[in-house]
């Protein structure tokens, strides 16, 4: 079995170094989210700037235990999605889930999800997958309930 | 030409190509004596394909389903899960996550009787049963969907009420407004009777209990296994199920519930597997199916199950329904023309299923069923699990043959001629 | 001499005639890679000798049990009630009538755990747990001898006490005195760790127990398919098992209670064959065990079941043990020899069973597992559902080695050698 | 399979004109045992004479619904054991008890069990003891109550 894909130098990198990982202020939602299975946990804090039309993702702070995969992905997905309004960040999510559930047989596009293509190779082991996508379904939660507090409903 | 217009006939089984598949047809009961096998609403007998299956997985995929990361666990949760979705299709259920195994169709609805009763505030109101409310079933149930309701009404206060029969052996509708009304939280019933073949108006009563806010759950363990089941397009809300009656194993049984039903009820058993997080002051649970199976699941059973829906729709389930409809005609009017035999269930000419349930004047259905046993002819006898059904008209129990897909017309006859010795032999002591 | 003076050790296991017995073990994960099955203690594999049996039933015997009056009925219940003695047998059990069959442990105990809180109160008070009321269990529990407890204690209102662990892997008695009082009505703890694979004094702990009046539950999941277990020996009350761990089916679990216990409680399921009269109103039910069994029963898994113990007796418990003994020593021996590894459990001097869990500095289990994984070695990873604890140990999960009969030194070393390799391959990254 | 061995004269003479069936008066206790597999029924009633140490089965009366085998076992059952102290009867039910145990093993012995001898067919079909011995046992029941109300207590 082929374990280079699965552990790439970029996931060890951001294994290592997290990029904005701790719990940060300010922040309009936390939540936390569990992978029942292996006992995986994270925290997450989101903050969001621009207006209720388009809503900026000002920062994501994290707190994260777990596996190489799963801490490099929220590593990986805070930076790519810091930055940018959440419009922009919903194909970056919607295609990472396309090719995690694909079982391998659809390749990701580094041009939409950057690093996160480094991730792929869990997609060959279905127990990993909730690895790596633990913290982007904690991101989409906290969104949730951010334009909840803030009053921006979609 | 009307033949061009009428709904295309499906094609006859091959009933004796089927009975290859089913190895214990083969036995005798002793020297002189093959098995003809009329039990099949208890228990069906299984089909080696569905043995196979259990046994292919046993000896190259089994593990631990769930819990495990290494590629054998993988393999049987593929297993297991890739059973679950076909399992629901086989019944019109297109989301796996709608479909929790159970160990019978008892557990199944004891389950939903449990959770419907907890008394946690937290989910809405119209899926709490509590003092005062009702819960309304009928007078054909079997125990199963008989006793859990019984408590569950013991447990919270709720008031028991029940559909009567009627003469011609159907639910008696007459006084149904008074019956189901806004005090009414559950309606359980059945989706065909164990004893008397009838088929219940289910679609229609559904339809009439949602007018009054009432949950409906459905007991589909005999019609599920004889003709072509779609649970949602019933428009019930909760149905169970079991493997065994259906060419499958038994030790697995099937909980189908809508999204917003199963999301909202609570756990009644807990354990591993079915938990978000554990502490020793407090847990919380996972989403179902998940949070309905605590413990190791029926693993083997499950993908024996999916195997036994494998082998039902490569027959077709509407093939299935025709031919035990010709058993069924057969049995009721050769054995209505036996002298003191009178079949307990509803004319043949109206939709009815194949439980052939039949008493005969003065004799006990157990004696009657000693000797049709000395024949080879297993049938079974008593009250069914369905007790207050025969009180209703004054049985202390009757005579079933039931069927399946290898059940053949010489085994009809052999029912309908044993019938014919039963009451010679009897006469001699008269 | 000593020799003459020390016990008959027991003869080891001819573990590669073992291994014929398993068609399973011999399967490659892939072209290069064979299996080297080391989840035993998730669940355990079967040999032949179960899968032909359960065949053999339901080629032969199969029927619903304990309703007909046929005499295929007749086989099947002979062949069900002989499997409920046989398995009763194999844990000291001689009165079959305490033995109840579930689909898995977790059901037995969920099913204690709601029958001593039903509020009926025509049983005896020490048998009614209710408010002010407490129940004590340890900090080593398995989620299915906790969360059920703790479900009793929300519905009850009783309080939920534990035993908490010591640095060492083994219970912290020391405040056993405050723990265990007259107030405690339940104490349910678990014979042999499934992550540590520590031993409890179990004998000694009931009867402490017992001499303020509580009730002793033993979850026995993890000893009886390691050793020899004479539950009343033990002198404990009641205890729960799974078929699936012991190389028998899934789907089959056993509750054993003594009889003056089982004759007090309640049902928890209801409905077929468990019921004593039915009418609309009310409802009478039948003796233990089948007040327990509601609904058709895990037929030919009971035949299983019995099967694996059959082929365990014929190998000797001793003799298990003593083998999975040396497997034990080898792997912490191993183990703790590697740079980062730290075994979690008690030295292998102190009577200690096959469950080996181990940390690896800096490491995540996932990952260490999924290393092992590429080299054929399946080994269980996560909180094995012990989450309190590992909480307790400061560790988010382990990775478990645990051994059945079929274990050799040869995937011990595999072990090893995995993780030596393990240990080289996250070494690059750094 | 040998019908006649079950189903014989004595049985069906005894199923068409059962000795001693009715209710009836005066009595210490009444029964009620069911055979739940068939939903076979009786209400049975004991008289008791004698005194404490020596009671005297005065009567037994009974109202069973069931098989011929049960019916006319009930018919043998009180027909053998009335006008007996209960220490005399009580071998007569610990003999059929064990024949009808015995799986058509052991010969019921008719100098003890009478009439019985005729029930003792259904020894073969495990599932017919019971039928047989459901009016046994509810007469025992019925002779614990009967005591218990006497002050008779045993
Ligand atoms: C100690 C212990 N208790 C209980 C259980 C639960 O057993 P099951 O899942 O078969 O109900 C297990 C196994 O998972 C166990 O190891
Ligand atoms: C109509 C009906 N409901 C429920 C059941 C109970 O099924 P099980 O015993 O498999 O739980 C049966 C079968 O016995 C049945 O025929």
């Amino acid at each position: 079995m082929d374990l280079s894909s699965l552990y790439t130098d970029i996931v060890f990198e951001h294994d290592k170094r997290p990029l904005h990982a701790g719990l940060r202020e300010p922040f309009e939602a936390e939540v936390h989210h569990v992978n029942p299975t292996c006992g995986d946990e994270i925290t997450l804090r989101l903050h969001l700037g621009g207006d209720a039309d388009a809503p900026v993702v000002e920062d994501i702070s994290y707190d994260a235990t777990g596996c190489a995969m799963s801490r490099a992905s929220a590593s990986i997905m805070s930076d790519l999605l810091i930055g940018h309004t959440t419009s922009e960040n919903e194909p970056v999510a919607e295609h990472l889930d396309r090719v995690m559930h694909a079982r391998g047989e659809e390749q990701g596009d580094e041009e939409i999800i950057g690093d996160a293509v480094a991730l792929q190779g869990a997609a060959k082991f279905p127990n990993r997958v909730k690895c790596v996508l633990m913290s982007w379904k904690a991101y989409q939660s906290a969104l949730i309930e951010a334009r909840g507090a803030l009053g921006w409903s979609a | 030409m009307t033949l061009s217009q009428a709904p295309a006939a499906p094609a006859p089984l091959d009933v004796s190509a089927i009975r290859g598949d089913f190895p214990i047809l083969d036995r005798m009961l002793d020297a002189e004596t093959p098995l003809v096998y009329l039990d099949s609403g208890a228990t069906s007998q299984r089909p080696r394909q569905v043995l196979d299956a259990e046994i292919d997985f046993l000896t190259r995929d089994n593990a631990a389903v769930k819990r495990g990361a290494h590629r054998l666990a993988e393999a049987a949760t593929d297993a297991f899960e890739s059973a679950r979705a076909r399992i629901g299709a086989f019944v019109g259920v297109a989301r796996p996550e709608q479909i929790a195994f159970t160990k019978n169709a008892t557990e199944a609805l004891n389950v939903l009787a449990y959770a419907l009763g907890d008394p946690d505030s937290s989910r809405s109101d119209q899926l709490r049963v509590s003092e005062g409310d009702e819960i309304l079933i009928t007078e054909m149930e079997h125990h199963a969907n008989l006793v859990p309701w019984q408590e569950l009404a013991r447990r919270t206060g709720a008031t028991l009420r029940w559909i009567p029969l009627a003469e011609d052996y159907t639910l008696d509708l007459t006084d149904l407004d008074s019956l189901l009304t806004e005090r009414t939280k559950v309606f359980a019933l059945t989706h065909q009777s164990n004893v008397l073949g009838t088929v219940n108006p289910v679609a229609e009563l559904a339809s009439r209990a949602h007018e009054v806010g009432a949950l409906v759950v459905l007991d589909a363990c005999q019609s599920v296994p004889h003709m072509s089941v779609d649970l949602p397009a019933l428009g019930v809300d909760a149905a169970a199920f079991s493997g065994h009656k259906m060419l499958g194993p038994t030790g697995i049984g099937v909980l189908w519930g809508r999204d917003d039903l199963l999301a909202q009820l609570p756990p009644v058993m807990t354990g591993g597997s079915m938990i978000e997080t554990v502490t020793m002051e407090r847990t919380t649970f996972a989403e179902p199916p998940a949070r309905f199976e605590a413990g190791t699941p029926m693993i083997s059973q499950a993908v024996g199950l999916a195997a036994a829906c494998d082998y039902l729709d490569a027959l077709g389930m509407d093939a299935v329904a025709a031919h035990e409809r010709g058993l069924t005609r057969r049995a009721v009017e050769g054995l209505s023309q036996l002298p003191g035999v009178r079949v307990i269930g509803p004319e043949v000419t109206t939709e009815r299923a194949g439980a052939v349930s039949f008493d005969l004047a003065g004799r006990h259905p157990h004696d009657v069923g000693q000797v049709l046993d000395s024949r080879g002819v297993e049938v079974r006898v008593g009250h069914h699990c369905a007790w207050p059904l025969h009180r209703r008209y004054g049985l202390a129990g009757t005579t079933r043959a039931s069927f399946s897909v290898y059940t053949t017309t010489a085994e009809i006859d052999a029912l309908i001629d044993g019938m014919g010795a039963v009451i010679d032999f009897f006469a001699r002591f008269e």
